[in-house]
């Protein structure tokens, strides 16, 4: 409470320092080695996982070096290397609950501190509060003493139990955090009320979509009848069952409409549900799990876009939507109202008569014809974001870091005991102890200097790492462990 | 050949003997230090320490001829089975790969691999035990579509040579690879 | 591009003459059959090569000259040069030895009949051009007679072109012919190749092939015949064929006379594999009833039957006394555990019944076993497996009781957890959701709960009784199972152990050939590489899983998990079960 | 270059909270108006007391209903209470009830006729008759503190999985649990009768007096805590004529659970401190099963 209360009182402030006043040119090509850290990662999709490689895939552009670190899927375990010589390492880690690993604050860390030597990497970037490997990292690039970042994708609730543990336990890993990144104004918040941290700490750099993936195409519409797209996961959280309010409701007062449903999840029983009460099988499509490149060519058939999530950090969705030259209909939740201008977005609540209201707007609008065209639109949303901003202004924040000092143990474990109240302090100190004797056991075990630095595949360096590269990608299944 | 100084991923050393036949015939012999006699004692004396105790507690003879019969079995197996003492990478142009371990008891296993199975030699990663480590590898290829790669066979997997040992050894089979190609 | 020749070790010391063998295609590699020797006239040559490539079908040419110096034999280059024009060839080899020298040297002589390297040329520019050139030893013998694993055959041609190895191997093995002409016959030409010894031994190996031929005629008539006998269709009706399925002696006959049938085909082993096939379970044939017989002589001496018989009936009496203590005991507060009285008191008695019938049966039958016996006994005359299976039927029949009483006890334990598992989800406000194959809760009347939960009640404190007699009869059941699969697994093995290729691995390692690995042989400055190819072995294990003759297998295949959940469940389980699936 | 070019001159253009637009500011600034939609303790219902006390009226009113049915079993157990007698009176009951249901009811639609009342009554009986040797005999085999133990369990389960929100019909737990503890305990009856009795009890008080209850709330709302009061008198004054401490002890439970816990309640909610901002997930009020079912 106390804690809260603190970062509320951190908001009437003067501006901070920029985080640019002390950076000269000499450091704007300082080249970092980073390694991105979640347990998100493909072959699963979603936000969290594009963004790490579109984010990486610029970094290297721009000539740092990138690896990322996650969990092993199915058999695809080991080393592997995606494009422009991104390494990604699947490690071997014991998944626990829907693709997130287990944590012990131990067991991963003999492999972590493997990566992190023979890669010498500078920056430990980890993403998404809800990845415990991610978490683990944090914890462990401290020990290590190795600066770090976080970016959080995801927003929270302050009402419940479960969610006051997930923030007590955000508070610990984030308390020694270099930088915090989010996605949303709404997520800075969120995330500074949820860690207690000092909002200087954290900047706000919004995803990206490649407008290049998404671009209109009028041609493949049917306009002898309206199409509403939907493209989400289904599941609670994205509102589903508003969904399955909706769709009898609209349908039945428009004959001409339907409704064209990608995605996939336990919600899906509602919607087919409704569609067998109503006997919509000809006007609501489901077309179930998407490939992230199909995803566009779904997009161009519709007319409207709908996002009904209850809860948002930064919805990709609607820009994808907006960008392939939809109208969007959305939710007025989290931080989506921050994402696209009022003329680009139509804002409703979150209850089904509030948003059948907006959609018939959308449709009355549709059907008189002044809507400003496919081709319009996307011209205005694809300027808004790109990777490459995104890359330049994490750029900025790794410059920040990198000047940073690490603390050492004494300090680190007063900073916890002071910054997460007594107990959850003085548990995790502990913790943080017991983590350092291991690594000094990993290190008498194991000297450093016994463990090969790795041929530089991307960065400053990285000609030789090509090379390798493109032998060893050949490779079927590179683990034998 | 120039023998230099090379260590395994333990740090322990190993030596690296390459010896050139003739311009296409290479022959690179990595050899792993000796079952050191001190071990095997402190093992030994170890086990039959405990099956003493154990007799002193049970009077029972039997537990010492099992303690000796078991360590001396062990031990045949280790040598024979486990213990690797060298391995051997014998590549000649044009007409294959050949592969040979021979025990610390003189067994030797040895596979041959021809040209037209063999699709490259490779440097790679992998996660082992709780590290990762650099290994060279022979890929095959799949006889049906030669662009794919059947299966991949590890080089020296008993002594786990370092990068810089067997960057040496990948280069001069690229150089053979490349020449009679 | 290297030039690999492949030269057979006899060859070494062989006088100076032509060389015969063949240009492997598309690989640029020569491999070396035998030396004509001098003096011979090219006509002849010629004609024979032909004779020889009519009846192996490899394309036998003159490679090139292969001298062998001696004393006051000098100046043949040019001679030899000549040679080259008389067998026009793309490429002609010369190689020659020279005194002192192990190391060949040899030199390539393109058709326009320039020299491709010369020896002065060579000798004062480096040995870059020798180098190209690599000399393969290999042992004739060997190389003809091994079998490269994994076997392709000739006669199929699949998609993949054999390797270069492949090749070699298939070439020495199919120029057999050109061997049998040896050095001693006196025609027109004289050649240096290995010799296979000993053709008078081989003639009683003739009389026999050629005398198995009608034996096998006359068995497979005999085999025709019993097939006739089978095809009755009195013996294709229900109970037979169920009881043939089931009896494992039966299966075991079947099993047999399938083998018969492919031993004794009259026609010729066309493949490796099918000669190994015929081998290997001739061989397993002969040993089966080599013990059959051993197991015969031991049994019919002192008269051990009799003793057998005396032994055997009070033996299934215990069996059915102990079941009858245990019934009891289990009637009482079986290891106080807490039972229903009046259900355990009924099924107690209706096991008892069972007992009762049993022994009377025993007893009804006892008279006769010794005589049924005897007669069994001599089944051990068809082989041990035989009599095995049949051990095992009459265990099987033995312990019938037990089998109907595990049936009992399973059926009612299956029917109590199925009911009490809907009910359980009754007592839980849910359902079980055909369509969804998921529990969907439902709301349920009053007289629907209360009746649910009536029954689930009662068969909630019934069900420790049936269990515990499930568990008993189970355990039971499990033993007699054991014994019967181990009695499978041992008639299996015999069934299917390749007896031949094993002792074919041990005494002629070369034969099965896994591959092969080479040795560099000692090299002197200025000859080309030198290396001896030697055989490698098929191991053991590849030998067991390449050659094992497929056979049904008689134990339980499903995994220890599955097998416990059926027990759990209360689903029957049989020896027999994978045989079964495989029927039908 | 969006949030980089920002000179430590202060930007005149003021900041807004969207990300679409690229203003003047590093990413890192802190505006001042940053979490100025925090807001606390939105949506806290003020609860009234004797509202509070009203609706704990149920779950006491069902405490004692256990009560009266323990009452009513160890009174049979002793002997001191005639099978039969019992029987008529809870036919007497349950006429009664009925009636007074049907009066109650006689306004809305009724859902199941007469017969399907009548058809599910004689089911009842029938399948009790029938079944109360068996069950006699079921559990004697199982010593009785297991079997007390049990029905006590069994009893708590009902207590803890009735459905105090809609209290009819009672939810498929809590019945069947309590007929489950009814039933361990009817076994332990000298009789095949008592057991009838008993079970026949049980159905009264755990299956039908919720319905009976539930209509009364809902109807005639004035007679709820009337009944409800009446109910807790009965129990505790049952228990008082077996063993007195256990009517003390209920009554402090009793009161405890009307009066205190609602005060508690009323008294503890000026510490709720409860944020709340645009980042909470939204909930859906209005209610979408009319769509579906």
């Amino acid at each position: 409470m106390g804690n809260r209360r603190r970062g509320h009182t951190h908001a009437p402030k003067t501006p901070p320092l920029s985080l640019d006043t002390h950076s000269s040119d000499h450091e704007q090509d300082v080249k970092h080695r980073i390694c991105m850290v979640s347990d998100f990662f493909y072959p699963n999709m979603g936000g969290v996982e594009s963004h790490i490689y579109q984010l990486s895939q610029c970094l290297i552009e721009k000539g740092h070096k990138v690896v990322i670190a996650t969990h092993a899927y199915g058999d695809r375990r080991g080393i592997r290397y995606l494009t422009n010589g991104l390494k990604v390492y699947y490690l071997p880690l014991q998944v626990m609950y829907n693709q997130s690993t287990a944590t012990t604050c131990f067991h991963s860390l003999p492999l972590l501190r493997c990566v992190f030597v023979r890669e010498r990497i500078t920056i430990v970037h980890a993403h998404s509060s809800f990845s415990a490997m991610a978490h683990d990292a944090l914890f462990h690039a401290k020990t290590m003493g190795l600066n770090t970042v976080f970016t959080d994708h995801s927003l929270f609730g302050f009402a419940d139990l479960s969610s006051v543990l997930t923030n007590k336990l955000l508070t610990v890993s984030l308390c020694d955090t270099n930088h915090i990144v989010c996605v949303s104004y709404t997520s800075k918040e969120n995330t500074v009320l949820r860690a207690t941290l000092d909002p200087e700490i954290v900047s706000v750099i919004p995803n990206a979509v490649d407008p290049t993936d998404f671009t209109p195409d009028p041609s493949r519409r049917d306009n002898s009848k309206i199409t509403i797209v939907v493209i989400s996961r289904l599941v609670y959280r994205k509102g589903i069952d508003l969904l399955s309010g909706i769709i009898p409701e609209l349908c039945g007062k428009h004959p001409d409409l339907c409704f064209l449903i990608g995605g996939e999840g336990p919600k899906r029983i509602v919607l087919e549900e409704v569609r067998e009460k109503y006997q919509l099988h000809d006007r609501v499509r489901l077309l179930g799990a998407l490939d992230h490149k199909d995803v566009r060519d779904v997009l161009v058939q519709g007319h409207v876009f709908l996002n009904t999530s209850l809860t948002e950090a930064f919805c990709m969705a609607i820009v994808e939507g907006a960008s392939c030259g939809l109208h969007v209909v959305s939710t007025r939740v989290g931080g989506i109202p921050e994402v696209l201008p009022d003329e680009l977005v139509t804002l409703c609540e979150p209850s089904v008569q509030s948003l059948c209201d907006g959609l018939e707007t959308v449709i009355a609008r549709i059907r008189t014809g002044n809507v400003a065209s496919p081709a319009t639109i996307h011209r205005k949303v694809r300027t808004l974001y790109t990777w490459r901003n995104v890359a330049e202004r994490t750029e900025k924040v790794y410059n920040r870091v990198c000047r940073e000092p690490v603390l050492p143990l004494s300090d680190r474990l007063h900073r916890l005991r002071s910054h997460c109240g007594a107990v959850a302090g003085s548990i995790f100190s502990f913790v943080a102890v017991i983590t350092f004797l291991f690594l000094l056991f990993l290190q008498w075990l194991r000297p450093d200097h016994l463990i090969d630095v790795a041929v530089d595949s991307s960065g400053p360096h990285s000609r030789l790492g090509q090379h390798v590269s493109k032998k060893t990608s050949k490779t079927p299944n590179p683990a034998v462990s | 050949m120039a023998e230099e100084e090379f260590t395994d991923i333990n740090g322990n050393s190993i030596s690296l003997d390459c010896q050139t036949h003739s311009a296409f015939c290479r022959e690179f012999t990595v050899t792993a230090p000796k079952l050191s006699l001190r071990k095997v004692m402190v093992c030994t004396c170890f086990i039959w320490l405990f099956a003493y105790a154990i007799f002193f507690l049970t009077e029972n003879t039997a537990v010492l001829s099992s303690a000796i019969i078991l360590t001396l079995a062990g031990m045949m197996i280790h040598i024979h089975f486990v213990k690797v003492d060298h391995e051997t990478l014998l590549i000649i142009g044009s007409l294959g790969i050949q592969l040979s371990s021979s025990y610390a008891s003189g067994r030797e296993s040895t596979t041959f691999i021809e040209m037209s199975k063999l699709k490259d030699i490779v440097i790679n990663e992998a996660v082992y035990m709780h590290s990762i480590i650099y290994y060279l590898c022979i890929l095959i290829k799949d006889p049906a579509e030669p662009e794919t790669v059947a299966s991949v066979v590890p080089l020296f997997q008993s002594s786990k040579p370092r990068l810089n040992c067997l960057v040496q050894v990948y280069r001069s089979c690229q150089e053979i690879l490349a020449e009679t190609r | 591009m290297v030039l690999k020749i492949f030269f057979p070790q006899c060859c070494n010391i062989a006088d100076s003459g032509l060389l015969i063998g063949h240009w492997i295609p598309g690989h640029n590699s020569a491999v070396v059959l035998a030396v004509v020797h001098y003096p011979f006239i090219p006509g002849q040559v010629k004609k024979y090569l032909n004779q020889m490539q009519s009846q192996s079908q490899v394309h036998l040419t003159v490679l090139g000259s292969w001298s062998m110096p001696k004393e006051g034999k000098e100046g043949m280059d040019s001679f030899l040069k000549d040679l080259s024009t008389i067998f026009p060839q793309k490429c002609w080899l010369q190689l020659s030895r020279e005194i002192g020298k192990t190391g060949f040297t040899c030199q390539v002589v393109q058709n326009d009949g320039k020299l491709l390297q010369d020896r002065k040329e060579k000798n004062d520019d480096d040995s870059s051009e020798e180098d190209k050139i690599i000399f393969v030893h290999y042992d004739q013998r060997k190389v003809m007679l091994s079998q490269l694993h994994p076997v392709q055959e000739v006669s199929q041609k699949s998609e993949i072109e054999p390797s270069e190895l492949r090749l070699v191997f298939q070439t020495v093995a199919q120029s057999q012919p050109l061997f049998f002409l040896d050095k001693y016959d006196d025609g027109p030409l004289k050649l240096t190749h290995w010799q296979s010894e000993g053709r008078e031994a081989s003639i009683i190996a003739e009389l026999l092939k050629q005398a198995s031929v009608p034996v096998c005629i006359f068995l497979t008539w005999l085999l025709s015949l019993w097939h006739w006998f089978c095809s009755f269709r009195i013996l294709h009706s229900w109970p037979v064929l169920f009881i043939s399925s089931k009896l494992s002696t039966c299966v075991q006959s079947g099993y047999r006379g399938v083998h018969f049938k492919t031993v004794f085909s009259p026609q010729k082993a066309a493949t490796h594999m099918d000669f190994m096939r015929k081998a290997n379970i001739f061989v397993s044939f002969l040993v089966d009833i080599a013990l059959g017989l051993l197991l015969v002589s031991w049994l019919y001496r002192e008269n051990r039957i009799s003793k057998l018989a005396d032994t055997l009936v009070p033996v299934a009496d215990r069996v059915a006394k102990e079941l009858q203590e245990l019934l009891e005991w289990l009637m009482g507060a079986p290891a106080g555990l807490k039972m229903n009285r009046a259900l355990d008191q009924v099924l107690g008695r209706f096991f008892l019944y069972h007992i009762h019938l049993w022994i009377s049966y025993i007893h009804l039958m006892s008279p006769f076993i010794e005589r049924i016996l005897w007669y069994v006994g001599l089944s051990a005359c068809l082989g041990l497996t035989f009599a095995l299976s049949i051990l095992s039927d009459i265990v099987a029949l033995l312990t019938f009781h037990i089998y109907c009483f595990y049936v009992y006890g399973a059926r009612l334990y299956c029917l109590k957890i199925y009911g009490l598992s809907s009910l359980w989800r009754l007592f839980r406000g849910k359902k079980w959701n055909v369509l969804r194959q998921r529990v969907d809760s439902c709301s349920y009347d009053l007289d629907q709960l209360f009746i649910g939960t009536l029954l689930f009640m009662i068969l909630l404190f019934l069900l420790p009784t049936t269990a515990l007699y499930y568990l008993v009869f189970t355990l039971l059941r499990l033993v007699v199972v054991l014994f019967q699969g181990v009695i499978h697994l041992s008639v299996d093995f015999i069934n299917s152990f390749p007896l031949f290729a094993i002792g074919l691995r041990i005494c002629r390692p070369y034969r099965l050939a896994e591959g092969v690995k080479f040795k560099v042989l000692c090299q002197e400055p200025g000859t080309p590489l030198h290396l001896m190819m030697e055989i490698n072995p098929l191991k053991f294990s590849s030998v067991l899983q390449c050659y094992r003759t497929p056979t049904y297998s008689g134990y339980p295949k499903d995994s220890w998990a599955a097998l416990s959940k059926k027990l759990f469940v209360g689903e029957l389980i049989y020896p027999w079960k994978q045989k079964t699936t495989k029927t039908d | 270059m969006m949030g980089a070019d920002s000179g430590p001159g202060a930007p005149a253009v003021p900041w807004r909270k969207v990300l679409y637009e690229r203003q003047p500011f590093p990413d890192n600034y802190v505006d001042c108006r940053f979490l100025e939609e925090l807001r606390r303790n939105i949506r806290v219902r003020q609860y009234r007391y004797w509202a509070v006390v009203r609706e704990t009226g149920l779950i006491a009113q069902q405490v004692s209903c256990v009560a009266v049915f323990l009452t009513l079993w160890s009174y049979m157990e002793q002997g001191d209470l005639e099978p039969s007698l019992v029987l008529w009176v809870c036919l007497g009951c349950a006429l009664l009830g009925y009636g007074l249901y049907e009066i109650l009811g006689g306004a809305c639609v009724r859902e199941r006729t007469r017969l399907a009342d009548l058809q599910s009554a004689t089911i009842f009986l029938a399948f009790t008759f029938g079944f109360s040797p068996v069950l006699k005999t079921l559990t004697e085999s199982v010593s009785t503190d297991t079997v007390y133990a049990m029905s006590a369990v069994m009893l708590l389960a009902h207590l803890v999985s009735f459905p105090y929100a809609q209290p009819s019909p009672p939810g498929s737990l809590s019945l069947n649990a309590a007929l489950f503890g009814s039933v361990c305990l009817a076994s332990r009856l000298p009789g095949a009768l008592h057991t009838f009795t008993m079970l026949s009890c049980a159905l009264l008080v755990f299956a039908l007096w919720p319905c009976l209850l539930h209509r009364m709330r809902d109807k005639a709302e004035w007679s709820f805590p009337w009944a409800a009061v009446l109910v807790c008198l009965a129990g505790v004054g049952g228990l008082g004529s077996l063993w007195p401490e256990g009517a003390l002890l209920l009554s402090l439970a009793l009161l405890t659970l009307t009066l205190l816990c609602p005060l508690l309640l009323v008294l503890l909610q000026r510490h709720k401190d409860n944020i709340h901002g645009p980042w909470d997930e939204a909930e859906i009020r209005e209610d979408l099963s009319r769509f579906l079912n």
